[in-house]
């Protein structure tokens, strides 16, 4: 490091000492040293330089005294040259590393969810009253045998069972080891108490959580981390994960820091050792390896578990969702660009794959074209911030998603971006006991049975406006999407009219 | 059930409340030598230096008799025992027959035959009488001498300073209250009561006491030094209130009343608890909890009174005493300590065999009853022996499973 | 010992059939007429013995947790891939990736191996994985290996002939490998180094290449008579300062 | 011509139907009069019938009835019938002036046989191939539209009320055992000849009073199965869901219905094991042929007629019976209109098909 | 009895339950107050301690024979025979500290307030409900609830 650093503080913390009653909490939690106690003057200062503005100190004072501001721009504002530029350039200057982000995409690319616009009944069909009537968001996940005989129970040997859910929505693939224990109980919890998944990620599952283990999609990754017949037979669906919609076409690092005993046994690696997960799967050059992988994983657990295959929204994505489908996968999981991670090269988050709207409805559209969308289930992920999002997602032809950056934000995360330090001040992105203990797993929980109760609520809401009391109505039913301000191409590929537009 | 009670001090009044636990209607009977309900013995003092008022003084508010259905006879006093009959004489001549009967007599000051020592010419200090009389004489600019340097000398001296009397301490060991004062702790309150014009003789006893000039008292010491003086205090301890029991077949005498494990005397349906009981210390604590334990018993309980070390925590002038155990051993012990002079800080542990067996903590006194707790329970310290004096020990200097333990209860 | 026909049986009805013989307590089997069928042995758990004549398909043992499987014959693409315990014992050549991320066990083959052999292995605990190969190895031979142990004899070498392909070990964070012989520098990954064996290794060598020489009827001596390097990561972090934190 | 918005609406569609199971045939007058009393239901842009039974010296011939905007468009469909099929007989569909009636299209209808050689070509079964060409008719011939296409059986609609239009197409004329109409109020889609109901394929015909919100999910997974949606109606794909589930996915009937009209997965979950595991398959495999949202059906087919509520019953059906009549309609009065006397009148529950077939002697008598 | 147990593997050491604990026993109830008026900073009647990373909040146990009852030279300090709480009679406490020297927690430490000694010990806010320190924790590393004996 240079002695003169010449990146400026980003944000500055004001303390209002007519509030401040000097009880340290500040200072207590501070996850990276941006708040000081000087026990000899009993003085309580900061060093903005180190505050990365995750709230933390703010949420936990008692008296709100404590405001943190950005600081103005370090240099003239330059629409093109932008603070990011500069503050990038600067650090990497000074380090010369690659740069490393966490969380998803902050870039002010286009937001299709936000140019569609939902339908609703008037007069010539009801709406329904989800209060009053029954609404189902119950989606089964896996690969539907048709058409249905009156025989009993599956039809083959080799076709893996269906999968519910209560509510078509799961949480994202967080890996243990990437987020503390207490996060990824969080997650598990919840996903038992509201009957959807939780997807254990490529950290293996903990072998307290195997409880939760019917509620897990149990990720199979290129590192391999965890990965034992034990571990494929407890969870409920076992996902390969080809890629991650922050970091289309790149591997991982979790750095050996983070690599403590429990992560260490759970990975089944040794302690402080990097886990490194490789851009590919070396045994998947080619989609006929994919499905060399897909059928290993169904003949090592006897085909009772549906197999899933996750793969980035990129530019192809369609054409490669039907080749996973032609793999024997039962699940084809997309997630777009705005997808979470606990550390991505900024670079490559910011600048690679497509909106997970597109991808959605590219794939939804081709695999009816080619009269297999009813082999698979379609789930998307990469940004969900709400139930609208859900039911447009769903509309647009997925039949169920994932929510990870929601979820975090549910848990605390305050989305500092700082995720790939292992100083989460909120106890999710750290392995650090001081921080992990911060977030308790039975109110984690119930914060995330609550976001799902409300949204799943919400969905019900748009539903019964739509007048549609079942989601599987839903399901690629574009007809209840308008886009405002888009395209003729962007409309033709999401395959929605334009609002104003009539059936 | 019938149950009368042979004194109305701390012990007696837990032994109520022991009773009760099990038994809420027999009749129960306290006989009081004392004018007065119940009351905090040690208050003697801050009664007289006014930090206490009459008021304040019962130990338990008058309600507490009549909620607890207790028959209270005040001024009266127990003379006779008939263990056969299971019957207690009064001094007026009254019976009272008793299926349980509890010894909670107490003690009483002991003053030894000095020359020219008369009851009215000495107070002691340890009765609401005895400083309702001292307080006539304790007024500004007059002279005291305080004979024994123990808790009861201190705090007797206590309030006379504060009242404005100058005060000498005559001790006869070679530190004040040696028992719980180790030398360098004794050094220190010593340094301290001078500072604040305490006069101190050690290795020195009363021998004889002379009417002197002005209605003063002229004291000779062993050493030869005379003291003049308008107040004599003697407070060089305790004897135990045995009389009933003296004689008594099948009732051992031991300075104090012999008990078993379960306080009882040997006698059918007689309990003895407080500073009647041999080998009890003369302190508030133990008498409260053998005073309910007894009551326990006496009601039907089964419990076992495990003795409890003797503690003590003592404010003089501010300064602020806590003793625990061995808290004066010295030689054959492991001693950690640590001192602050300046602050006038004092904290020694004694330790045997790895186990804690007594502390002193003078002026930093947080968290002393953790020490207490180790001291008690026999535990091991080895594996935290450093932590024990540093600024932040608390629960969770011990090891896990003990502060899980604490913090389940 | 129970034998199966294997010829014209598909994957999953030749899987199934050696699952059930094993689940009915069938100790050892032998499979006959083996020609492609993949997944033998996946994901299995327990103890056991196949004897397996012909060439079985790509992922034989993947997953595996205990059995000791024997073929006679050459191994497709991944055998023994993610393999968590157990022994396969192979007559022939394999190919590529062999051994991917094993995290327990040991295979032992005979001929040469392919490309990306024993990348991605990892210790844990107890378990450390051992990949024998009596001839010679591909390209990317240990890549990104985090534990366990390589060893690779080059019996049979023609003149001139390397023992291993380039990019031996990179990106290796963990365990070691042994190779008969010498490697030239520059087929090195950047984060490895060369070292001489221990005594301790030379030891461990004895061990393992007794084994290798037991299953295939060879001498140890001799093949112990050529001086092993060792090649290990400088450290456990090899991507530690790449990034601008 | 009237459009939707141009006024209040003030109800909506009207169904009517009825079979007699001992196969005997009547006239159309009575279905005309079961349908026009419910005329407060209909606007005039709509009326439609289905009758079975009606061709029975071309019964083994699928009919096509035929409507053409133009005659290009009918030299046009000429065309493709004639390299595709052997024609046993053509004519105009007979009609008698009407003064409600205008702007008639040209009606046609031919009876055929597919060609072997033609069959074989497009590797298909013979249904298969009727309802690929039908629907290539719909899609690509501008200005010709398949009104029916099944066996022994024909459909008769346009823009009108609905006693209108049987009276323009002299209904009174035909004779058929099972009878199905609709009066059409429509507010999405303009009255035109070709949207009125029922709609047709092979020989299912459907007649819908409702709106499913469904539709965009319904009809993109009937897309998937090659069905060519054109007409942008719920009828239309209630037509083509009864036809894969039915005819290619083999279900019976009563299942089907119950894909249509699904039962709720609270029921579905009390249900004994081997019921649930099978109802549970149906709405996994086919939930997106779940009709949501309000309508009442009924679906004609050869042997029967079957009507079908939504699961939530949120349009009105009545179903009746004397001897061996089954009625069914939106409105009781409707079915009173025609046989006072019933002899049983109920209301059937959402999702719960009523269904009548043909006894078996009625079966086989008209069959052979 | 309702007790406060703490949760240590949830405490986060925040002390927030000092301060809430604070507040409940000021005279204002109001914490800017609390702490700057009636400067009560550090009068906590609970006690974070902390060997970082683990902290846990220790307050009295309210023991079913408490030696501080029991050690006390005034009858200051009392257990409530109806709600089992231990409290201290403040008028009447002198302030001899035998209850710090009894409490085999540590959970009694001296303190004054208006010039009066005050043993700071936790009385669940007697009159409170749900004691300040449990409803004010952020994490539940606080919670008031019966326990079993021994469990």
């Amino acid at each position: 490091m240079p002695t003169l650093s010449l990146m400026p503080p980003e944000f500055s913390v004001l303390r209002d000492e007519n509030k401040c009653i000097k009880c340290l909490a500040c200072a207590r939690q501070c996850g990276f040293d941006a708040q000081k106690y000087d026990a000899e003057d009993d003085r309580l200062y900061t060093i903005d330089a180190n505050c990365v503005n995750c709230q933390r100190c703010v949420s936990i004072c008692p008296v709100g005294a404590l405001t943190i501001y950005k600081n103005p721009p370090p240099m003239r504002p330059n629409a093109y040259w932008s603070e990011g530029h500069l503050r990038n350039i600067i650090k990497q200057a000074e380090t010369g590393g690659v740069l490393l982000t966490g969380m998803g995409n902050d870039q002010p690319f286009p937001s299709y969810f936000d140019r569609l616009l939902l339908n609703a009944s008037q007069v010539t069909n009801p709406s329904i009253d989800p209060l009053r009537e029954p609404m189902e968001l119950r989606t089964y996940l896996g690969s539907r045998t048709e058409p249905v005989t009156l025989q009993e129970g599956q039809d083959e040997k080799t076709r893996t069972p269906l999968v519910p859910l209560e509510t078509p929505i799961m949480f994202s693939a967080m890996s243990y080891g990437s987020i503390s224990h207490e996060a990824f109980e969080s997650l598990a919890r919840a996903a038992k108490e509201f009957g959807t998944m939780f997807n254990t990620g490529e950290g293996g599952l903990p072998e307290d959580l195997y409880q939760y283990a019917d509620h897990a999609v149990v990720q199979v990754a290129s590192g391999r981390f965890g990965v034992h017949t034990g571990y494929l037979n407890a969870g409920r669906i076992i996902e390969i994960k080809i890629g991650q919609g922050a970091k289309p076409g790149i591997g991982g690092h979790l750095p050996g820091e983070k690599i403590n005993a429990a992560v260490s046994a759970t990975r089944m690696i040794p302690e402080g050792t990097d886990a490194l997960s490789p851009a590919p799967h070396h045994d998947i050059y080619s989609i006929e390896d994919l499905k060399q992988l897909v059928f290993t994983l169904k003949e090592a657990t006897r085909y009772q578990k549906p197999v899933s295959v996750k793969v980035s929204a990129v530019h192809n994505v369609a054409a490669i969702a039907s080749g996973i489908a032609r793999a024997g996968a039962d699940i084809i999981t997309v997630d777009g660009f705005r997808g979470g991670t606990g550390a991505a090269p900024t670079m490559i988050r910011d600048h690679v794959g497509i909106p997970i709207e597109l991808a959605i409805a590219a794939v939804d559209q081709r695999l009816r074209e080619e009269g297999i969308r009813n082999q698979v289930s379609l789930v998307a992920a990469g940004g969900f911030r709400s139930s609208a999002d859900v039911v447009k997602a769903i509309a647009l032809g997925a039949d169920a998603v994932y929510i990870g950056t929601a979820a975090l934000i549910a848990l605390g995360c305050h989305l500092c971006q700082k995720c790939y330090t292992g100083k989460c001040s909120w106890g999710i992105a750290t392995q650090d006991p001081y921080k992990t203990r911060r977030l308790n797993p039975e109110i984690g929980a119930e914060r995330l049975y609550n976001l799902l109760r409300g949204w799943s609520h919400e969905i019900k809401e748009m539903l019964g406006g739509m007048g549609i009391n079942s989601i599987e109505s839903l399901r690629g039913n574009r007809l209840h999407l308008r886009g405002v301000g888009l395209n003729e191409v962007e409309l033709k590929l999401l395959g929605v009219k334009h609002a104003g537009e009539a059936i | 059930m019938n149950y009368v009670l042979i004194g109305n001090s701390v012990a007696a009044v837990n032994a109520v409340a022991g009773i009760r636990e099990y038994d809420r209607e027999g009749d129960i009977t306290i006989v009081s030598a004392e004018n007065y309900y119940a009351y905090g013995r040690p208050l003697i003092s801050y009664w007289l230096e006014q930090r206490v008022h009459e008021k304040d003084l019962p130990y338990r508010p008058e309600t507490f008799f009549a909620q607890n259905k207790v028959r209270v006879l005040l001024g009266r006093r127990a003379v006779r025992l008939d263990p056969e009959a299971r019957q207690v004489f009064l001094d007026d001549g009254e019976s009272l027959p008793y299926d349980r009967l509890l010894l909670a007599t107490g003690g009483r000051p002991l003053v030894p035959p000095i020359n020219g020592l008369t009851p009215e010419n000495h107070y002691t200090f340890m009765t609401y009488d005895d400083v309702r009389r001292l307080e006539k004489a304790a007024s500004p600019g007059r002279e005291a001498v305080i004979l024994g340097a123990g808790p009861t000398g201190l705090k007797a001296m206590e309030s006379l300073v504060r009242r404005g009397v100058k005060v000498t301490l005559v001790e006869l060991a070679d530190r004040i209250w040696a028992p719980a004062l180790d030398p360098g702790a004794a050094d220190l309150v010593t340094g301290f009561l001078q500072d604040r014009g305490v006069n101190i003789y050690l290795n020195d006893t009363l021998e004889g006491v002379r009417q002197g000039d002005n209605g003063r008292l002229d004291l000779e010491l062993k050493s030869g030094r005379r003291l003049a003086a308008d107040i004599l205090v003697v407070a060089i301890g305790v004897r135990p209130n045995v009389e009933l029991l003296q004689d008594l077949p099948g009732v051992t005498i031991n300075r104090g009343v012999a008990v078993g494990p379960d306080l009882s005397t040997g006698l059918p349906g007689v309990y003895a608890a407080g500073d009647v009981v041999a080998g009890n210390p003369p302190l508030l604590p133990h008498a409260a909890i053998q005073g309910k334990i007894a009551g326990r018993n006496m009601a039907g309980g089964r419990e076992t009174y495990k003795p409890v070390l003797p503690y003590n925590a003592l404010g003089i002038l501010g300064l602020h005493i806590i003793s625990i155990g061995l808290s004066a051993a010295g030689e054959g012990y492991e001693i950690l300590r640590e001192a602050d002079p300046a602050a006038r800080v004092y904290r020694m542990l004694v330790l045997q065999d790895n186990r804690l067996v007594g502390g002193l903590l003078i002026n930093r006194i947080d968290r002393a009853g953790i020490y207490r707790y180790l001291i008690e329970e026999g535990i091991e310290v080895t594996s935290f022996k450093d932590r024990l004096l540093q600024p932040d020990f608390g629960l969770l200097s011990l090891p896990d499973n003990l502060w899980q333990q604490q913090l389940a209860k | 010992m129970e034998v199966v026909n294997a010829r014209g049986l598909s994957y999953q009805a030749l899987n199934e059939t050696v699952r059930s013989l094993l689940d009915n307590g069938h100790r050892e089997l032998v499979l006959k007429g083996v020609n492609g069928q993949r997944y033998i042995g996946a994901g299995v758990q327990g103890q056991g013995r196949l004897e397996i004549f012909g060439v079985p398909g790509n992922n034989l043992a993947a997953l595996m947790d205990g059995l000791e499987i024997e073929v006679f014959g050459n191994v497709q693409d991944g055998v023994g891939n993610t393999m968590n315990d157990g022994t396969v014992i192979i007559h022939g050549h394999a190919t590529d990736i062999a051994g991917y991320s094993m995290r327990g066990g040991r295979i032992f083959i005979r001929g040469n191996v392919g490309y990306r052999v024993g990348i991605h292995m990892k210790a844990f605990r107890n378990k450390n994985p051992l990949i024998v190969i009596g001839g010679k190895a591909g390209d990317f031979f240990g890549e990104y290996m985090a534990g366990g142990t390589l060893v690779l004899l080059g019996l049979d070498l023609q003149p001139g002939e390397a023992i291993v392909g380039n990019f031996v070990a990179t990106g290796m964070h963990g365990g070691e490998i042994f190779i008969r012989g010498q490697v030239d520098p520059y087929r090195l990954g950047k984060e490895v180094k060369a070292i001489k064996p221990t005594a301790a290794d030379q030891q461990r060598l004895q061990d393992i290449v007794g084994d290798f020489a037991r299953y295939f009827d060879l001498e140890a001596e001799k093949i112990l008579a050529r001086p092993f390097i060792k090649l290990i990561p400088y450290n456990k972090r090899p991507y530690g300062t790449m990034y601008a934190y | 011509m009237l459009r939707e918005g141009d006024y209040r609406i003030p109800s909506g569609c009207a169904i009517s139907g009825f079979i007699n199971k001992d196969g005997s045939r009547i006239d159309g007058s009575s279905i005309i009069q079961s349908i026009a009393l419910m005329q407060e239901r209909s606007n005039g842009l709509g009326g439609g019938f289905a009758a079975y039974g009606i061709y029975p010296e071309y019964k083994d011939y699928y009919a096509l009835h035929l409507l053409f905007e133009d005659k290009i468009s009918r030299n046009q469909v000429e065309e493709l019938i004639k390299d595709n099929f052997y024609i046993e007989a053509e004519d105009r569909i007979p009609t008698r002036h009407v003064r409600a009636i205008s702007k008639a299209p040209l009606l046609w209808r031919y009876f055929v046989t597919p060609r072997v050689s033609k069959i074989h070509e497009s590797q298909e079964t013979e249904e298969n191939f009727m309802t690929q060409l039908v629907m290539r008719i719909n899609a690509q011939v501008n200005g010709a539209y398949v009104v029916s296409s099944g066996k022994n059986m024909g459909a008769f609609k346009g823009v009108g009320y609905p006693e209108d239009i049987g009276e323009f197409f002299r209904l009174d004329e035909y004779q058929a055992y099972s009878w199905i109409a609709h009066g059409r109020f429509p507010t999405n889609t303009p009255g035109w000849w070709g949207g009125a109901h029922p709609f047709t394929l092979l020989d299912w015909s459907v007649v819908h009073n409702g709106e499913v919100s469904s539709y965009g999910a319904n009809r993109r997974f009937l897309e998937m199965y090659d069905y060519k949606i054109t007409l942008q109606t719920d009828t239309e794909v209630i037509a083509y869901a009864v036809d894969l589930l039915v005819r290619r996915h083999k279900l019976p009937l009563e299942l089907a219905a119950r894909v249509l009209a699904a039962p709720f997965w609270q029921e579905i979950d009390r249900l004994p094991a081997r019921e649930r595991d099978l109802y549970t398959r149906l709405r996994v495999v086919y939930g997106s042929l779940l009709l949501n949202g309000p309508f009442s059906i009924i679906v004609g087919f050869s042997g029967g007629i079957m009507a079908l509520n939504d699961r939530l019953k949120l349009r009105p059906l009545v179903a009746a019976s004397k001897g061996n009549t089954l009625y069914v309609a939106s409105e009781e009065a409707a079915i009173r209109e025609i046989c006072p006397e019933v002899e049983e009148v109920w209301y059937p529950r959402g999702g719960e098909p009523v269904i009548g077939r043909l006894e078996e002697e009625a079966q086989c008598r008209l069959s052979a | 009895m309702k007790k406060v147990y703490a949760r240590p593997a949830y405490c986060m050491n925040c002390h927030l339950c000092e301060v809430n604990c604070i507040v409940a026993h000021s005279r204002s109830h109001d914490v800017f107050r609390a702490y700057k008026r009636e400067n009560l900073r550090g009068t906590g009647r609970v006690i974070v301690e902390e060997k970082l990373p683990l902290s846990v909040a220790v307050q009295c146990r309210h023991c079913t024979d408490p030696a501080c009852v029991a050690g006390c030279i005034s009858g200051a300090m009392v257990k409530d025979p109806a709600t089992g709480i231990v409290y201290c009679q403040e008028d009447k406490c002198v302030g001899c500290w035998t209850c710090v020297a009894s409490c085999p927690f540590g959970a009694i430490r001296p303190g004054e307030k208006n010039g009066r000694p005050l043993p700071l010990k936790c009385d669940l806010c007697r009159e409170e409900g749900e004691p300040a320190c449990v409803a004010g924790c952020p994490n539940r590393a606080l919670v008031f609830e019966e326990r079993r004996a021994g469990a």
